[in-house]
């Protein structure tokens, strides 16, 4: 007796609210690799000397730089909130019988993040 | 003429519940060479076996014995149990409840790592072994999940066996509808084990799921071999009211109580004991109060509605199951079931409101007779399971007996059929293959290319349940019994014009719907019938017009046959060896 | 006037038809009534002909699972009033071929149960035998592994799994969330033999951790979680093999 | 079924992840939305200094290197996702190669600084 295979359509991945956050999630690391790259380059350029520096600097301060940063940012704070958000699915640590419950594993994850991004923006610009 | 195909083995087992791959597994482990097909009407994993929730008793405990353990069910049978059996089962049970540990079934523990028992109805000592609530699932998937590593099994799933095969005054196998397929298939064995279960579907309110028709009785049943002890059908004290959800009983042994719509602790009133104070250490006392056996629970909510002192809502009339007592932390650690059901299903989370419960069809102490090698009268055709009668139940079964009964019989029949099978190697081929074909014929005519059937399906299954409460519910009379006999033969007319919409093949569900209500009639005729001939009350089986145990004409199973009127009925001792019967005291 | 809400049913019949279609039905609605007693209803009452699976109606035994509105549900647990009065489209699980109506068909997940070796391994020579009484497992290595131990078996996470529906050979959520019930249980010795399906291309590096499994799970087990906390386990086991290629093997 | 050697790219991967969601959001917020309005903690001199110490050179190297390869390995599973499953070797190749080649420019740009 012949089963019906049902066509899986191409926009499976639009079909259901969450496919489409798990793919807009995965394309964060697009920016977040966009990001590294424009890292490398400012390297590159404060190697150069100061001119070449300050051309980068005055590139950043472009309109464009500043829309560009944001959108990415957007993209990276969504990256950091799936990510920590899924930590406890990995990361189960277990007391006696009882688990830690997920929103402190979670929690922790969290806390360390603005923890860090505090003493990095206190270190690079001296706040 | 369609020719129907012959799949050969050593040992056929119908039914892929707890029995029947116990059974199967029973055969791996002692005689890898013989093939084995498990044949069952749904996938193994859905058997019922997965709803028993709260425990499988076996005495490991240093201060438990197997004589209380013999003692509790022999008393909750009402001395109707088959002492001999009792005693087999008794000394069997910790084995195998050791062997399911080693499969790696996930019993709840002690601290020390041992093996964690609780509290029950009826029984003395504390002996079930529980895995939280979900100890039916957790062992049938323990055992399921065991027998995929015996490649000499072979699973036949979603095969619906119709009929019992006989040759040369043996059994030599199965038919099997192929329900994928449509097709009807001949299974030929050289033993037969039937692990079919129960049949609580023929009541309208019942524990049980929609696959539990009775199918291997009835298989038996139409071949001459009797059902025994049919009348006694118990209840559970505590089903959900609309859907008959199962609420545990390890809900009272972990302490929760029964209170009517006054708040009393109505069981005082009915020879059960002395409530003690919830808070008391020593609550729950055993066998006294809500641990009281399941027959005497049920029996006193229908006296506490005739006394008007239950409450009442859209599904008629209910107790409340009060755990509040226990608290949050408790429940959720030992009875998280309970409040996943009851929030679901009843709308009430237990830990701030009472439970409303009300008894409900649960389980067939009767079933194929059998003797204490789990085999038939039939050479070849061994029962285990609820679907058999061996008997260790007799007139009302202990709690967490039943899956304790399954692995210690279930392996029985596994290794009695396998030295039946091995004694009995010749099979007659050709004739199995033509009463297939005959089998096949019957199925078409009288089903899949019926012309001019004009009853539903599902009005004959409401009538016929409908019938089964009303006359041979918890308490029956002579003329409610002969009202449901008299019900029963007219479904039994009427269902010879059975319609059938469905024309297809594939997966017809319709078709094994009127199977089963085929086999269910079948049954709900020996119950009605066994129960009009025992003029007497025993254990489950409870007469208003005959309110006393009767041992000088009834300390004896019935067995009762099909003919083509009326069951017949005849009777046979029960086994006594060390225990005499006894006043039934409970909470004195 | 009686309250009624409509159910639109996928169906597909196939020594009658080449491709499904949907069937609407008009029925009562009662508030406390599940999908799967619609479906009943519609069964006894108005069309025999409706193939599905169903028996606990207690949502343990895993048959009744079904696409509702997309999503995939234990139809025994899905209320009607939660959609009502919208219609309410009730397919079979997505994701696999359909024998007939609702009734999806399940070799592959029967096979991949089979082929992850869900039972008890024990080295050789070191089972212990019954008279020796049980292992021992403390409540905490219990807890361990108990989570796991709670799949029904439904496939509902198959269903919510687009790498699945994508490419049948993933292993997929519920059988690798099943070997590692065992793989954590204190009286298994069975990982490496389980590693072979389950480390492989098909298995656990296939999850790109959608996570919609662990959603649609009605039992809590948390498959997503088990994946990738074998994607751990394998992991570091690649790596000792990389540092210790000597010594690495006896796990 | 063939032994895998994924878990050299997925560890890297999930090792990427973890500084990509610690680090980058700040560094964004640094040099996207602040830098632009106050340039003064950006003057040549102690930014240059700053580099020039090797330990933050190699800080500079985990925090681009492994959210390279983070990105690879995202990238490479949703084209596969997507449809492009036929050539997943091609874009396994592309993917991380593209992460390699960047991790090597990082770390000579890093030495030689």
């Amino acid at each position: 007796m012949k089963s019906y295979r049902r066509p899986v359509p191409n926009t499976l991945w639009l079909s259901r609210r969450p496919y489409i956050l798990f793919i807009i999630r995965e394309l964060t690391a697009v920016f977040v690799g966009a990001y590294c790259v424009l890292l490398l380059f400012f390297i590159y350029k404060l190697g150069k000397g100061l001119e070449a520096y300050q051309g980068m600097l005055d590139a950043l301060k472009s309109p464009l730089s500043i829309i560009l940063h944001l959108i990415a940012l957007a993209f990276a704070i969504y990256h950091s909130v799936t990510w920590f958000n899924l930590t406890p699915k990995i990361m189960v640590l277990q007391i006696g019988e009882e688990r830690v419950p997920a929103f402190l594993i979670a929690g922790a994850n969290f806390a360390a993040w603005l923890g860090l991004s505090v003493i990095l923006a206190w270190v690079i610009i001296g706040v | 003429m369609v020719k129907s195909e012959v799949h050969k083995c050593d040992v056929v087992i119908v039914g892929g519940g707890g029995a029947g791959l116990r059974a199967a597994i029973a055969i791996g482990q002692t005689n890898p060479a013989l093939k084995v097909a498990l044949v069952s009407k749904v996938y193994p994993m859905r058997s019922h076996t997965v709803s028993a929730e709260g425990g499988a008793a076996a005495v490991t405990k240093e201060n438990d014995s197997f004589d209380d353990h013999c003692m509790d069910t022999i008393g909750g049978s009402d001395w109707l149990a088959d002492q001999d059996v009792v005693e087999f089962f008794v000394k069997q049970a910790p084995a195998e409840m050791i062997q399911l540990e080693h499969w790696g079934c996930p019993w709840s523990r002690e601290p020390s790592g041992k093996i964690a028992v609780r509290p029950f109805g009826g029984m003395k000592i504390e002996r079930t072994w529980y895995a939280a609530d979900k100890t039916g699932f957790h062992m049938l998937h323990a055992l399921y999940q065991t027998s995929l590593k015996y490649d000499n099994l072979i699973n036949y799933d979603e095969w619906f066996a119709t009929k019992i095969l006989i040759e040369n005054g043996r059994c030599q196998g199965v038919t099997a509808l192929e329900l994928r397929s449509g097709q009807l298939r001949v299974i030929a064995a050289k033993a037969v084990i039937l692990c079919t279960g129960g049949a609580g579907r023929v009541f309208p309110f019942t524990t049980n799921g929609a696959i539990k028709t009775g199918d291997g009785m009835a298989m038996a049943y139409r071949v001459g071999v009797p059902l025994k002890d049919m009348e006694f059908v118990q209840y559970h004290p505590t089903g959900l009211p609309g859907t008959g959800i199962l609420i545990t009983e390890a809900a009272r042994g972990e302490g929760g109580i029964l209170v009517n719509k006054d708040g009393y602790r109505y069981l005082q009133d009915y020879d059960l004991g002395k409530p003690l104070d919830v808070n008391d250490p020593l609550h729950p006392v055993k066998k006294t109060m809500e641990l009281g056996p399941r027959d005497r629970l049920s029996q006193a909510f229908m006296k506490e509605l005739e006394k008007g002192r239950v409450l009442s809502g859209p599904y008629g009339e209910y107790v409340h199951l009060d755990l509040r007592h226990l608290g949050e932390k408790k429940i959720d650690k030992k009875i998280p079931f309970v409040r996943e059901l009851s929030t679901k299903y009843a709308g009430i989370d237990p830990v701030y409101d009472p439970i409303p419960v009300r008894p409900v069809a649960h389980y067939f102490m009767g079933g194929v007779d059998t003797n204490i090698r789990t085999a038939t009268r039939l050479p070849g055709l061994f029962a285990a399971g609820e679907v058999a009668s061996v008997t260790i139940n007799g007139a009302n079964r202990l709690g967490s007996n039943s899956l304790t009964e399954l692995l210690v019989f279930g392996a029985q029949s596994g290794q009695a059929a396998t030295e039946f099978a091995i004694e009995h190697p010749d099979l007659d081929f050709t004739a199995l293959e033509k009463q297939g074909a005959d089998e096949q014929e019957r199925i078409t005519k009288n089903f899949i290319r019926k012309n001019g059937g004009y009853e539903r399906v599902a009005t004959l299954r409401q009538e016929m349940t409908k019938t089964m409460e009303s006359g041979a519910g918890i308490y029956r009379s002579e003329k409610s019994l002969k009202e449901t006999c008299d019900k029963l033969a007219e479904l039994r007319d009427r269902f010879s014009n059975v319609m059938i919409e469905d024309r297809s093949l594939a997966f017809n569900t319709e078709l094994t719907s009127a199977l089963e209500l085929d086999f269910m009639l079948d049954v709900a005729q020996a119950i009605a019938h066994s129960a009009l001939a025992r003029t007497e009350s025993r254990g489950s089986h409870q007469r208003t017009d005959y309110p006393k145990r009767n041992d000088e004409r009834f300390l004896s199973h019935s067995l009762v046959f099909r003919t083509d009127g009326a069951p017949r009925i005849e009777y046979k001792d029960v086994t006594i060896t060390r225990w005499p019967p006894a006043e039934r005291v409970y909470g004195r | 006037m009686e309250e009624t809400i409509e159910l639109e049913i996928f169906r597909y019949r196939p020594d009658q038809e080449d491709r499904p279609t949907f069937q609407t039905y008009e029925i009562p609605f009662r508030k406390d009534w599940v999908v799967l007693d619609a479906i009943n209803y519609i069964k006894d009452q108005i069309d025999g002909t409706l193939s599905y699976r169903w028996s606990c109606r207690m949502g343990v035994c895993g048959s009744c699972g079904m696409m509702v509105n997309g999503v995939p549900k234990l139809t025994c647990a899905t209320f009607l009033k939660d959609y009502y009065p919208d219609k309410i489209r009730v397919e079979p699980l997505a994701g696999f071929p359909v024998e007939r109506d609702l009734v999806i068909v399940m070799d592959d997940f029967i096979h991949k149960l089979k082929e992850i070796k869900p039972w008890i391994i024990r080295r050789e020579g070191e089972e212990k035998p019954i008279e020796e009484g049980e292992y021992l497992q403390s409540p905490a290595e219990l807890a361990e592994y108990k989570q796991y131990s709670m799949c029904i078996n439904c496939m509902l996470c198959y269903a919510a799994c687009p790498v699945y529906a994508l490419d049948n050979t993933f292993v997929g959520p519920a059988a690798i969330a099943l070997a590692q019930r065992y793989n954590m249980d204190s009286r298994d010795q069975g990982r490496e033999q389980r590693e072979e399906i389950i480390a492989s291309n098909e298995g656990i590096w296939e999850c790109t951790f959608v996570g919609e499994c662990s959603v649609a799970c009605p039992k809590s087990v948390d498959p997503a979680g088990a994946i990738q906390r074998a994607k751990v386990g394998s992991t570091i086991d690649w790596y000792k093999d990389l540092l210790m290629p000597w010594g690495g093997k006896k796990r | 079924m063939s032994k895998s050697n994924e878990p050299i790219f997925w560890s890297l991967f999930a090792a990427g992840g973890v500084v990509a969601a610690l680090f980058i959001p700040i560094l964004m917020v640094i040099t996207g939305l602040f830098l632009p309005f106050d340039d003064k903690p950006f003057a040549y001199e102690r930014i240059h200094g700053a580099v020039s110490h090797p330990l933050i050179r190699l800080l500079l190297f985990v925090l681009i290197a492994l959210p390279l390869f983070h990105c690879a390995h995202r990238l490479r599973f949703v084209l596969i996702d997507i449809g492009l499953k036929e050539v997943r070797g091609i874009i396994s190749v592309l993917c991380y190669g593209a992460a390699i080649v960047g991790t090597i420019i990082a770390a000579v740009l890093l030495w030689r600084f």
